[in-house]
């Protein structure tokens, strides 16, 4: 099994969500993360203060799949969180170990 | 910058203020004008009659209306504000916020230095007021009887003030989350100044048209949430959805926030209704009275439309029904008992989730329902004046249908009728001219990043 | 949903009410009643003579009397929302605001229709007002001596109604994060009526027995704080604890509201007391003096008894003590001075705080400390009233037991006892009604999730 | 804790009260102290001639001043609480909303206490009131028409309680985030009493001597504002940087509570303004038009300077622009006219966005602009008091420069410099005072962790 | 050394957290998630426009253990985060390459 | 290539990224986290109640890099993430398989 961590636009992952149920993934978590990259920050200004904010406001979506799986997912990930401009955002691919499904006690494939 | 020349004449325009404001201050003075010739009745009916003898300032009535003005202007700031906002999503909190802010400023100096003029000042062929107090030139510390007998004049003023400021914000709800800054600035000056001042003028002003005709409307029914609400519209046409609307979520970002402002509207709508009687006494009381019962109900009927329609009842339904109760009494505040409010209120309720449940079938994106609430409910409550108006209630009034007179309902919708066809052409052309100059609305980037940061550089929270 | 049927039972039901609203609105207009014998004299005791001549309408008085209705309403909404759902998680904010808003739309008409009557029209064996006042019929723009003689009678009756609105609001925090909606609405409905509205008569209305006992209540010691605070004490014990209580977390989401919800109540609280004056004169200014000095010297003996007792001086204290103190001036602020303020005010902030530290010995789970700040607070001021009273402050009062009259302590007893019992029963008998036919409480799952999507598919935040 | 010896301690302390208290009340009761000789005006040069019968309440008036009292309250708590909360970092936010509530707290106790007769009571020596109004013995019901003549004496003590009270709360912007909290309350404590107290002796009081050399302050300029914002200078030079201060962002945490506390202060200050003119009536409705137009001018005076110099108008720049024009209007609200009320707005616009800017250079870190805004602004109207003041307007007042009397402003200068070396060399000794034996700051652990924690173990959110 | 991240109910942290001290586990990373799967969401109305929300609040523990403690680590949590309903979460196991502790600079398991 | 995970204080992230810059990281992503360990929180109390917070907030740095640059990235962080008190958290580090970036389609360590 493979962990893909994808870190995408905000607004892109409603439509990646449904791209991925629609291959048949079921279950994901996602975090609300800030990123910093080649996509560079704003300024903001308080009362003549101006701060430069780097991060940028992403989010990163976590799914567990078969291995058999991990290319699909990639694929469909890129398709629809891509905008083509800068920051879209990085897809990261690690080995994993196992996998509990609490509830049942699953181990493995079946627990996904 | 620092360049001599413009020192200069920054220097030449300052000098010239001062000697405006050193005139007008003389002419604040003189404003001794006898009110000789009072033609035509107290402006919103109310029962006082003119009396022959000079008129005296009662502090009571005074503390009224200052009191009342205070109310309304917390009604913008911060009630709508606040309860425009927390409907939004954080990355749009502080424009909205901001335009009920600017706008407060703007219409404040505007009013001061030519609006007041234009709707209330002495009347020229009944469809405008003339610049004869401009600057509040001859608006000073006396009453000026044919508005309000008892209280200064500049009571009577400011506490149209608040009334000019808190419409045009209302429009704010319509356009929320994609109108560039400075289009904004733009719209509101021309919108107020070219549409609110001659519709308070008509419908207000001593001499105005509608006014001699007979058109009942206490605290603003047709001249304040018509005029919003169906402006409103045209601006959701005009300038089209917010990117994603349909297919991205968009819930409120912030419900306490909002809850917060309708309650803050209802404290504030005391003011707006209660001190439009423009005295302390039996009136006042009917009118606040009215409006607490309205609003009561109204809440009520939209709580229980939900509940029955989709199963549960909301927090954001109860305080959408609230305001939308407050819109409808106003017109009729002061002209009818607790129990037709009761009907007034229901019917507001009811009839506004109606219209907000359509807007999705009808495509137009009205963000905030600036038009579902203040357009149909102050249409409703213009038109309910006419059914439940009474004599009985106010001697200055009117009475309405179920009171024996029909033709009272005539003549409501008469100027409902007219209030749409102003505010919707009106608004429709202004917005068309502000678009071809200054651009309406922000690039897709710009809306997409959120109107805080790329219109004012700064985030809600952190 | 749009049989023919349906319509037209809903067709007749709209005629009917206009058909009520119209008559009642004649009625309205004929409600000259001479105020003949006027037995007693005018609540709470103000020190007005009852004049001989017909009553004439005193613009200032009727202005502070709209004016703290208006500061009253916005104790309940949006005060008391803030207050309250600032101490909850999260996920039940939007659940205990709807709560405030809801008592605010459901009493404000059950007032109109046939609370005030209950509470305070004609007297009935001195338990209760009779029906005579329903839908407001005889209530109208004239003053009804008896009661205030310088304010419209209906000034008089919407003073009172938001105090029937923010009794019942008070006993929420005792049922927070746990409770029915719709079990919710039938019993606020039922207390009001059933509970409140008697109450009210015996203490404020002509002909009370309490009121002709002597009891002295300026506004709403046992009649609004020791009724809905051990009514609140009755909700935790029959309700039960939250979930996870004692177990959990359950730390305030957001102390800002809390505070901004203090600061409103304080600021409400002028209306409620100085209010109660029914008149904008030298008692009023008594009463708004002792309401804020007792406020302040309670935040601070709350406060220091913290630092003593656990080592750091919090806001959430702070607040909380300054709400004890102006729960336990509420019945004494027209009849006693500064100095006594501040020794009230002090007593309030240190029995409170123990109060409150005590809860969690005694085991029943009143959320938001409804019983311990109202209830105890209550009875605290109550008691001090018949210590503390002067007629040198208010000679329309009595002495306390420190001005040379024990008897009127035992009289305040009296009084706090009836409460008690009234409240305490009455509360019961009231839930455990409405536990048999609806159903109290949410289902564990429901509870879990939290009531604003549960009861109300709404989050908070988003 | 309990020991025996406590014990008997503190009930002997509590009798002790009680005998102050009962005699105190009969002290009320005997104020009859006639005003005779009357030597000077009355305060802020209200237009009323001292009539020679014995003064009447007007029921007007005083619901004015009651309803400016509870506004001026809610500029405090919750306004200022929230303007400057929202814009500090999570961590410190119920601090400073804490020492606002604090500050309320102790002010309030104090006024009563021994305040209001230090800064009211009979003259000593032009610089001081003596100790004969302590714990408001003498202060009753009746007016002291030698400051105002139709409301009650305690009305008019409450009304400057409130001022005593928003005074010291505005220096909290300027050590905010970095004091203990124990130094925060001696330092009020003494601040209040040494500084505060005898100000407003010389400028309001009777027989003080500012007064006596016909310094106009309608309400407020020097005796808070300046007094307040250069304290917060002196506060922000002897307590140093907050840690990070320069390098790490800080940016508002939550500037929608600071939009919502702006609006607040707008809304309370037409209490502090209008309200000073004591009586409802012309100079009440005055102030309340002059106030309402310098904010609104202000704000947008504020914002054009940063749209052209950083490029972006903001919403924080509005609502700074606004309070620095309120600051501004502030002495001047009752002798100037609407258009010189544009020039004074205009100008604390641009000179506050100035000082602001200064700020940085400066080095100084006075947190959220207490110096900036108050002082600064408190500054240049004071000093513009002396250019647009007109007889005109109110003929209790002075011509200024521009209206023919250069001397005027002259005094008001005097007075600025007066007030500036008192507020910054006694604040600065008194902060020494409390930092040798106190201790001012926090450690730099918890400052890091924050005050919420450090000092009160709470947090603002959960 | 493994890394061992477990998807759980938020009202469950408090409990599997002391059940992971009282098996002698020194320190976690917590961060607040939004869960999709089998669990469903919810709807949400706002002034009748309905929103499906198919997002759930989660938690996710984050815990670095020896290679010795995995089974037990997983154990615990399987048993304190359990309650038997739809969504009770995942575990996820993990190699994990090394350690530092930055204070000190210890590697390896001592840095845990 | 690595994922390298650190766990550090919040008031240090600036320093740190700032550091990671210098050395040539061009993208991280950080997210807000909870952190239990040999630093206890504190206690908090509202109105008499007090609750024990054992969770202190931590920022978790999420960088991938090319194996190269491990080394430098665990000195560069600990030298800048450190204060010598307790809680100044850890640095974990994993094997990555595989990175995309999303907007180009590139993969591996030109992804970065
Ligand atoms: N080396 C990295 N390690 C971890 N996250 C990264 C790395 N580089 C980029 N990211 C994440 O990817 C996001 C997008 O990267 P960015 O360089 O802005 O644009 P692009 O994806 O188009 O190259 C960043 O905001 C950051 O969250
Ligand atoms: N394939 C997956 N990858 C990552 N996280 C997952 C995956 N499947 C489920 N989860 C997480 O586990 C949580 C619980 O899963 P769910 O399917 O709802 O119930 P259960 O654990 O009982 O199967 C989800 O909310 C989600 O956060
Ligand atoms: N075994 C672990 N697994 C995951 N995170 C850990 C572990 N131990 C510590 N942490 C994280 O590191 C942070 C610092 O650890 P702590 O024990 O407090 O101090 P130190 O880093 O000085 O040993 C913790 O707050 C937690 O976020």
């Amino acid at each position: 099994m493979k962990l893909i961590e994808a870190v995408i636009k905000p607004f892109k992952l409603e439509e990646v969500k449904e791209a991925l149920e629609e291959i048949g993934i079921q279950g994901m978590t996602v975090t609300e993360v800030k990123g910093f990259g080649r996509q560079k920050g704003h300024f903001e200004t308080y009362r003549g203060t101006a701060y430069k904010s780097e991060f940028v406001p992403k989010v990163e979506i976590k799914v567990a799949v078969a291995d058999s799986q991990v290319q699909r997912v990639i694929e469909v990930i890129m398709r629809h969180a891509k905008t083509g401009s800068i920051g879209d955002g990085k897809i990261f691919v690690r080995q994993l170990d196992s996998v509990v499904r609490i509830r049942t006690g699953e181990v493995g494939e079946t627990a996904l | 910058m620092t360049a001599p020349g413009r020192c200069r004449i920054g220097l030449r325009w300052i000098l010239l203020c001062i000697a405006i404001s050193v005139t007008s201050a003389d002419g604040v003075l003189a404003e001794e004008m006898p009110p000789a010739g009072s033609l035509s009745a107290p402006v919103q009916s109310s029962p006082v009659a003119p009396s022959p003898s000079p008129p005296k300032i009662d502090t009571g009535d005074t503390t009224w209306l200052l009191t009342s003005s205070a109310l309304v202007l917390a009604m913008t700031a911060p009630g709508l504000a606040l309860f425009y906002s927390g409907m939004l999503r954080r990355k749009n909190v502080l424009s909205t916020m901001m335009q009920c802010f600017i706008i407060l400023c703007l219409v404040s100096l505007q009013w001061v230095l030519w609006g007041y003029s234009l709707a209330f000042g002495p009347d020229k062929w009944h469809v405008i007021g003339g610049l004869d107090w401009m600057g509040l030139s001859g608006v000073g510390g006396d009453p000026y009887p044919d508005y309000a007998a008892t209280v200064p004049h500049q009571a009577f003023m400011v506490f149209q003030l608040m009334f000019a400021v808190i419409t045009p914000a209302l429009i704010t709800g319509a356009f929320a989350e994609r109108i560039k800054f400075s289009a904004f600035v733009v719209f509101i000056l021309l919108w107020t100044t070219v549409i609110y001042d001659p519709l308070a003028h008509w419908v207000w002003g001593i001499g105005g048209w509608l006014r001699n005709l007979g058109a009942l409307d206490f605290a603003g029914g047709t001249v304040v949430h018509i005029s919003s609400g169906v402006a409103g519209l045209a601006c959701a046409v005009v300038l089209g959805k917010r990117h994603g609307h349909g297919r991205e979520p968009m819930p409120p970002h912030n419900l306490p926030m909002t809850v917060m402002g309708a309650s803050l509207l209802w404290f504030g709508w005391f003011g707006f209704n209660a001190g439009s009687a423009l005295s302390g006494g039996a009136l006042a009381t009917s009118a606040f009275v009215a409006t607490n019962t309205a609003a009561a109900a109204a809440a009520l009927a939209w709580l229980v439309s939900e509940w029955v329609y989709r199963g549960k009842p909301t927090m954001l339904g109860a305080a959408s029904g609230a305001v939308a109760g407050l819109v409808a009494i106003t017109p009729a505040a002061g002209y009818v008992g607790p129990l037709p409010s009761i009907l007034i209120g229901i019917g507001a309720g009811v009839i506004c989730y109606i219209a907000v449940l359509l807007k999705d079938r009808m495509g137009y994106d009205d963000a905030l329902d600036a038009f579902g609430i203040h357009g149909i409910g102050g249409t409703w409550g213009a038109l309910a004046t006419g059914l439940f108006a009474s004599k009985a209630i106010n001697p200055g009034g009117a009475d309405g249908l179920f009171f024996g007179n029909p033709g009272q309902l005539g003549i409501q919708a008469l100027s409902v009728a007219i209030s749409w066809l102003v505010a919707f052409g009106g608004t429709y052309v202004l917005l068309k001219l502000v678009d071809v100059t200054v651009g309406l609305r922000v690039t897709k980037e710009d809306e997409v990043t959120g109107l805080d940061l790329s219109q004012h550089n700064e985030t809600a929270y952190s």
